[in-house]
């Protein structure tokens, strides 16, 4: 079986906050909630150290989506920080637009440490979503199938 | 120089080895990750258990290993174990790291080939992050050895007592004018019947005579900075109209005052109070209050009547409220529940029907000391009810109002039933959805109120109502309610029902909640930091909670939780200072251009600006850590410890590495 | 003058016709126009969704999709056709695929719907967007001392739609009061007639009028107002049959309450189809008269 | 994975757009059946019939008139504290037992429903005298007088039309109703 033959799943780099996010993670897990298996997740003290280059990285190491992901508004950790990653959430959509890479690629979701439900509910959807976008040229124009996505893109 | 990594990939029995080929992903590790500079890859059964440890301890002696990774379950369960592990065996406990394979694989997802491939993504994002790991030493810093305890309820009360009996200094902060909280408003206790205030007082007393408590009643707070070990809370003291260095509490001003107020807190609304008061006799303090509200004198600009008949002239009208900054090393919130509106469910008749009640208006006419001087009678203030009916699960155990049990209705309503049948001979009925006696004694209670010939009705009551049918119901409230052990509808005509509404969150604790730094359930309760194995902690250090605000709960459960925040809080104290995750942002003075971007990126103030050198500078004190300025910094001049660039850049790395050849993976088995 | 997508629904072309009479009267002298939606069909009542829901849901789809294309909002006096309309539409919006299945059927007739259009009833229409103060201005005959039992009666407020009050609602009683009437605040105002069981199983039926009727009169109500042509049949045709079955003596009019503001608003009791009641109303009328007579002298 | 629904689930898929609660969550603590305005008359209270459905006992809810007592008032449906739509969970039954053709044979219900529909795709509109003629044959003699009288009444009053109304566009009307079932056929 090659690869050009396989069912395309989406890889997705998610940036989570060690308060909030990440521990939302944590709570769908003991509860065994289940959710796609696509999602790798990055630890990060507050969705604040999101460094815009991290989200380039992920996408040119071959990750086909990122999700942000922090406290609610209001409830940050320290104080405010969500704030700053939602600011460079919006700019860095504009850049990705920029650059040929579908702003819907990039998510940003805030969830409480209660909201282990929401936290999968939302992967789920999310994962869908870059599904149906299929797999990001950007990163591989090696990769067959890509000429016909650039089409896409053009229409 | 390259590392010598040990890979450690945990079963955690089946939880994990269940869905993922751990024995795989280990294999795959040892010769994939071989180039990265894994030496050693192991899978074992329960990497946390004693044997597991002594395994990493034995290959960083024998494999000489500079790093370690474990892919288990979530850091914030064992990051410590393992650190410590690595410790044990002389590296530094900062080159291990772990990451999880359990709550963010095995335990959510199904397909066992993907899990299997996550495991590895996540397992080679681990060493490609531990690689750029540093040697750390934790920040040391003092503890201060007073506490904050917040809310002076039964669980209040009695973490206060704890630690000031320890000889620490404690800080007590209550809304009211006085400590007690519901537990004051209670007549009896289930299931030993014991008179609440009867046990309770004593406690009211030690804490306002307890020279290591300083006692802020009609009091809260405002603002907390800082963090563990140093805390610096700004209370506001409300203005009491009272100079309590002259107050005697001798009463009078409350007996000559002519307002009367109707009692919405203490009394539940079935009694009244002055506009200068305190709510109940053994009020701690004894100092009144001048409700600024109610009171004539704001109202109209006369009166005065408290101040003419004060023998001490301890009125004083121009009192204003003041903020204190107190400093604390720990804190504890009690801060306790709010009783369900019986109001949100117009079909039960309360506010409609005069002689429904709530189960807190039914404990102030049960007390000797309440409005009706312990007689239960209707509204009327005279008839004695013949016929009881008690509504189990008012609001509780319901999606359309609160989904969780109340925990406390069921025994609480057990407490009513024998008290009315006890006092008045009255027929009781209790209708309940199930009837849950899980401690000490209460089962026993059960069946004593089954021997006294309590009646049950199993089924949730679907409406009160005084609509008569026929002549027996007329004048009556009828409950009606499926009798669900024998399949009927029946109606009950009764002359008192007793609502026993369940407990929520406080309607402020949300804001609470943030002003600390905690967070709170989609229901409002704070969260704990582990629901089995730390009930007590919060996920922020230096904050703990007790009684109900962490969830329903009766008393003694209360006071557990309230000596055991205490015994936390004290182990604390006593370690003089706590070591924090050494997790700051630093600048490289070479590379700062001195933009000033990062001093308005800190909301702690954190970054200091020298202008004769034209750089920045991070105070490791003040620094939480959060990582913004690193993130924020154009010159990529601040570096955050445990989080650095490197560290992230090469986990995504890592995580990706195999996602090329996903479907490969996937395939094989 | 506030115009809307009308849907009498076929209960108003027979039993109800009175209901449609004086709700057109008191619709134009309120200054609202009900447009009635071209060649409509019935909306199935209780009886489609046994049958397939789907059915159900196409039949009331299509009166929604002719009312969309008007852009107006979809009115209908009949609570069932209110509720049927009101969910069929937002299940519309909520579920893409039901609106699939349903727009599918929908193109045989060269229609298509979207969900678009706020579903309301009659007498939400009158209080909300005519408004109490507008209301109070017009009536010209105050129905003083008419001790009125307001019937919700289920479909209007159940199931509930967006979290409104559905135990213990009080807009009705509002508007009665302006009408210068006295609502009387009774146990069953929202407790069912018996709707369709008045045909498929009439012991329950009748015991359920009988439970409603009795709790009227303990209350010494003088009539009931209605706000759906079913509430009303059962109420007030059946109620001979009520008191031949349990040997009771019941003789309360029950009136649609567009009857009601008709009168009070002065348009002439023929006008609104009153006195072709099978209960005689002609005790309530002489009071809205004398009533009348007090306020001219 | 079991090869066969539970009848529960059955049941759950009958309920196709209310998206309620799945019957599952019922806590069986009868705020349905004391709700109920009809319950009396019921062979079952409504909890009950969910306690039967989920312990399978298809043949005995079959043959229950619970559900054909069913006045689909909803009352049930705004109490329920496990948000389970009990409502519609009657028409889902009800459905099913028209489609399985099993339920009591002194029941109206049925017969009403399906003259009521055959009617509506034959004409657009209700009519109650045509109505009459699908189930005054299993009233009591003494009933078909009563009806009768009433009839008369209304029809004197002006209330009760004495012929039928068509909606005009009936043919394409009953184009679409075959799209989503074959009833329309008949005629």
């Amino acid at each position: 079986m090659t690869e050009e033959t396989k069912p395309f799943e989406p890889t997705v780099i998610g940036f989570t906050c060690n308060w909030c996010s990440y521990r939302a993670a944590d709570m769908a897990g003991t509860a065994r909630m289940k959710y796609a298996p696509n999602i790798r997740l990055i630890r990060l003290m507050c969705s604040g150290r999101l460094d815009p280059t991290f989200v380039f990285k992920a996408f040119a190491s071959g990750a086909d989506a990122v999700m942000i992901s922090g406290c609610h508004p209001g409830d940050c950790h320290y104080v405010e920080q969500n704030y700053k990653a939602l600011r460079r959430f919006l700019l860095l959509k504009r850049v990705m637009a920029q650059l040929g890479i579908e702003p819907a690629r990039l998510k940003l979701l805030w969830a409480s440490a209660a909201e282990g439900a929401i936290f999968a509910s939302e992967i789920n959807k999310f994962v869908e979503e870059v599904r149906s976008l299929g797999p990001l040229n950007w990163a591989r124009p090696e990769k067959p199938g890509s000429e016909t996505i650039l089409e896409e893109a053009k229409a | 120089m390259s590392e010598r990594i040990g890979v450690y990939i945990c079963h955690c029995g089946t939880n994990i080895a269940g869905v993922v080929d751990v024995a795989s992903v280990s294999k795959w590790a040892g010769e994939e990750l071989a180039d990265e500079g894994v030496v050693i890859s192991r899978d074992y059964k329960f990497m946390c258990s004693s044997l597991g440890q002594e395994l990493i301890q034995k290959d960083i002696k024998e494999q000489k290993l500079t790093r370690v990774l474990v892919a288990a379950c979530s850091p914030h369960l064992h990051e410590k174990t393992f650190r410590n592990a690595c410790k044990g065996a002389g590296l530094n406990p900062y080159l291990c790291e772990l990451v999880s394979i359990r709550e963010q694989d095995s335990w959510v997802h199904t397909d066992k080939v993907a899990a299997t491939a996550k495991a590895k993504a996540i397992t080679s994002g681990g060493v490609a992050r531990v690689i750029h790991h540093e040697a750390l030493e934790p920040l040391l810093v003092p503890i201060h050895p007073a506490t904050l305890v917040v809310g002076g309820g039964i669980a209040g009360i009695q973490a206060a007592l704890e630690i000031a009996d320890a000889g620490f200094p404690v800080y007590l902060v209550e809304r009211e004018p006085s400590i007690g909280g519901h537990m004051a408003q209670f007549d009896k206790t289930f299931p030993t019947l014991d008179c609440s205030a009867c046990i309770l007082t004593p406690k009211m007393v030690d804490v306002g005579n307890h020279p290591n408590i300083t006692l802020l009643t009609w009091s809260e707070v405002q603002k907390v900075d800082g963090f563990v070990g140093n805390f610096a809370v700004t209370i506001k003291k409300k203005p009491r109209y009272i100079k309590t260095e002259d107050c005697t509490g001798c009463g009078i001003c409350w007996e000559k005052c002519p307002k009367k107020v109707i009692d919405n807190v203490f009394e539940a609304g079935m009694g009244n109070r002055k506009a200068v008061y305190v709510p109940f006799p053994q009020a701690v303090p004894k100092y009144p209050v001048i409700d600024d509200v109610n009171c004539t004198y704001y109202l109209k600009g006369t009166c005065k009547a408290c101040e003419k008949f004060c023998p001490t002239n301890a009125i004083d009208f121009n009192q204003k409220a003041e903020e204190i900054t107190v400093e604390v090393g720990n804190i504890i919130l009690a801060t306790g529940f709010d009783l369900f509106d019986a109001r949100r469910i117009p079909q039960y008749g309360y506010g409609t029907l005069a002689n429904v009640f709530t189960n807190l208006e039914f404990e102030r006419i049960c007390n000797a000391a309440g409005p009706t001087g312990g007689n239960i009678v209707l509204r009327d203030g005279k008839t004695v009810p013949k016929t009881v009916g008690i509504v189990h699960c008012v609001g509780s155990r319901d999606r359309n109002y609160n989904v969780y049990c109340s925990a406390i209705c069921c025994m609480q309503s057990l407490k009513f039933a024998h008290l009315v049948h006890e006092r008045t001979g009255a027929e009781v009925y209790n209708f309940y959805i199930d009837i849950r006696t899980p401690s000490k004694g209460y089962e026993e209670f059960y069946q004593r109120l089954l021997e006294e010939g309590t009646r049950f009705v199993r089924g949730k009551v679907a409406e009160v109502t005084n609509a008569a049918r026929v002549p027996e119901e007329a004048g009556k409230l009828i409950i009606q309610v499926e009798d669900t052990l024998i399949g009927k509808q029946r109606r009950i005509p009764v002359d008192m029902v007793i609502l026993s509404s369940g407990m929520q969150a406080r309607y402020d604790s949300k804001e609470v909640a943030k002003l600390f730094g905690i967070s709170c359930s989609a229901d409002a309760w704070y969260i704990e930091r582990h629901p089995k194995l730390d009930p007590v902690a919060t996920m922020t250090e230096g904050i703990y909670i007790a009684g109900c605000a962490q969830g329903p709960k009766d008393i003694p459960a209360s006071v557990a939780q309230g000596a055991a925040a205490a015994a936390r809080v004290m182990g604390k104290i006593q370690q003089k200072e706590v070591s924090l995750e050494p997790v700051r942002a630093t600048i490289n003075a070479d590379q700062c251009s001195g933009c000033r971007i990062c001093n308005n990126l800190c909301p702690f103030n954190a970054i200091l600006f020298h202008e004769d050198q034209m750089v920045s500078e991070v105070n490791p004190a003040l620094c939480q850590g959060c990582g913004t300025c690193v993130a924020g910094c154009p010159a990529g001049a601040i570096s955050g410890t445990g989080f650095s660039n490197e560290q992230i850049l090469s986990q995504i790395d890592g995580l990706l590495m195999l996602n090329r050849s996903y479907a490969t993976v996937s395939v094989e088995k | 003058m506030k115009q809307y997508a009308y849907y009498p629904g076929c209960s108003l072309e027979s039993l109800g016709k009175s209901y449609q009479v004086s709700a057109l009267e008191v619709a134009r002298s309120l200054g609202v126009e009900l447009l009635e939606i071209e060649d409509w069909n019935c909306c199935g009542a209780t009886a489609y969704f046994p049958v397939d829901e789907l059915l159900a849901y196409t039949l009331t789809a299509r009166n929604l999709a002719k009312a969309e294309k008007t852009g107006l909002d979809f009115v209908a006096p009949c609570s069932a056709c209110y509720k049927n309309a009101y969910f069929t539409n937002s299940y519309l919006q909520k579920d893409a695929d039901l609106a699939e299945h349903i727009n599918y059927a929908l193109e045989a007739d060269n229609l298509h719907v979207n969900g678009t259009s706020k579903v309301r009833h009659l007498l939400e229409v009158f209080i909300n967007d005519v408004g109490l103060e507008e209301i109070k201005d017009k009536v010209a005959n105050p129905l003083k001392g008419l001790r009125i039992a307001p019937y919700y009666g289920c479909q209007i407020l159940r199931p509930r739609k967006d979290h409104e009050n559905t135990e213990n609602p009080q807009y009705f009683e509002g508007l009665l009061t302006t009408l210068g009437a006295e609502p009387i605040e009774y146990a069953s105002k929202a407790r069912c007639c018996g709707g369709s069981l008045i045909i498929t199983n009439r012991k329950a039926a009748l015991d359920m009028v009988r439970i409603l009727l009795q709790d009227a009169v303990n209350n010494n109500a003088d009539v009931i107002a209605t706000t759906c042509p079913m509430c009303d049949v059962n109420l007030e045709v059946y109620q001979a049959q009520v008191n031949r079955e349990f040997g009771t003596h019941f003789s309360i009019p029950v009136m649609y309450f567009t009857q009601l503001m008709g009168l009070a608003l002065g348009i002439p009791p023929a006008r609104l189809g009153i006195l072709k009641e099978q209960v005689s109303s002609a005790s309530l009328l002489a009071i809205a008269q004398n009533s009348n007579q007090e306020r001219t002298l | 994975m079991v090869d066969e629904l539970s009848f529960s689930y059955e049941i759950s898929n009958l309920m196709y757009a209310t998206h309620g609660e799945p019957i599952t969550n019922c806590l069986q603590c009868g705020t349905c059946s004391g709700t109920c305005p009809a319950v009396e008359f019921m062979d079952h209270t409504p909890r009950q019939i969910i306690g039967m459905i989920r312990a399978d006992l298809k043949d005995e809810v079959l043959a229950s008139n619970t559900y054909w007592t069913c006045a689909s008032c909803y009352h049930c449906t705004v109490r329920c504290p496990a948000e389970i739509d009990i409502a519609d969970m009657m028409y889902a039954l009800k459905r099913y037992s028209m489609w399985k053709g099993s339920y009591q044979e002194n029941l109206i219900g049925p017969d009403f429903s399906e003259a009521f529909v055959k009617m509506i795709v034959n004409s657009g509109r209700s009519f109650e005298p045509l109505l009459a003629a699908a189930y005054l044959p299993r009233f009591s003699a003494r009933d078909i007088i009563q009806e009768g009288l009433m009839a008369t009444g209304l029809v004197f009053s002006g209330k009760m039309p004495l012929l039928p109304k068509k909606i005009k566009g009936l043919k394409r009307f009953q184009q679409m109703v075959k799209r989503i079932i074959p009833i329309g056929e008949t005629s």
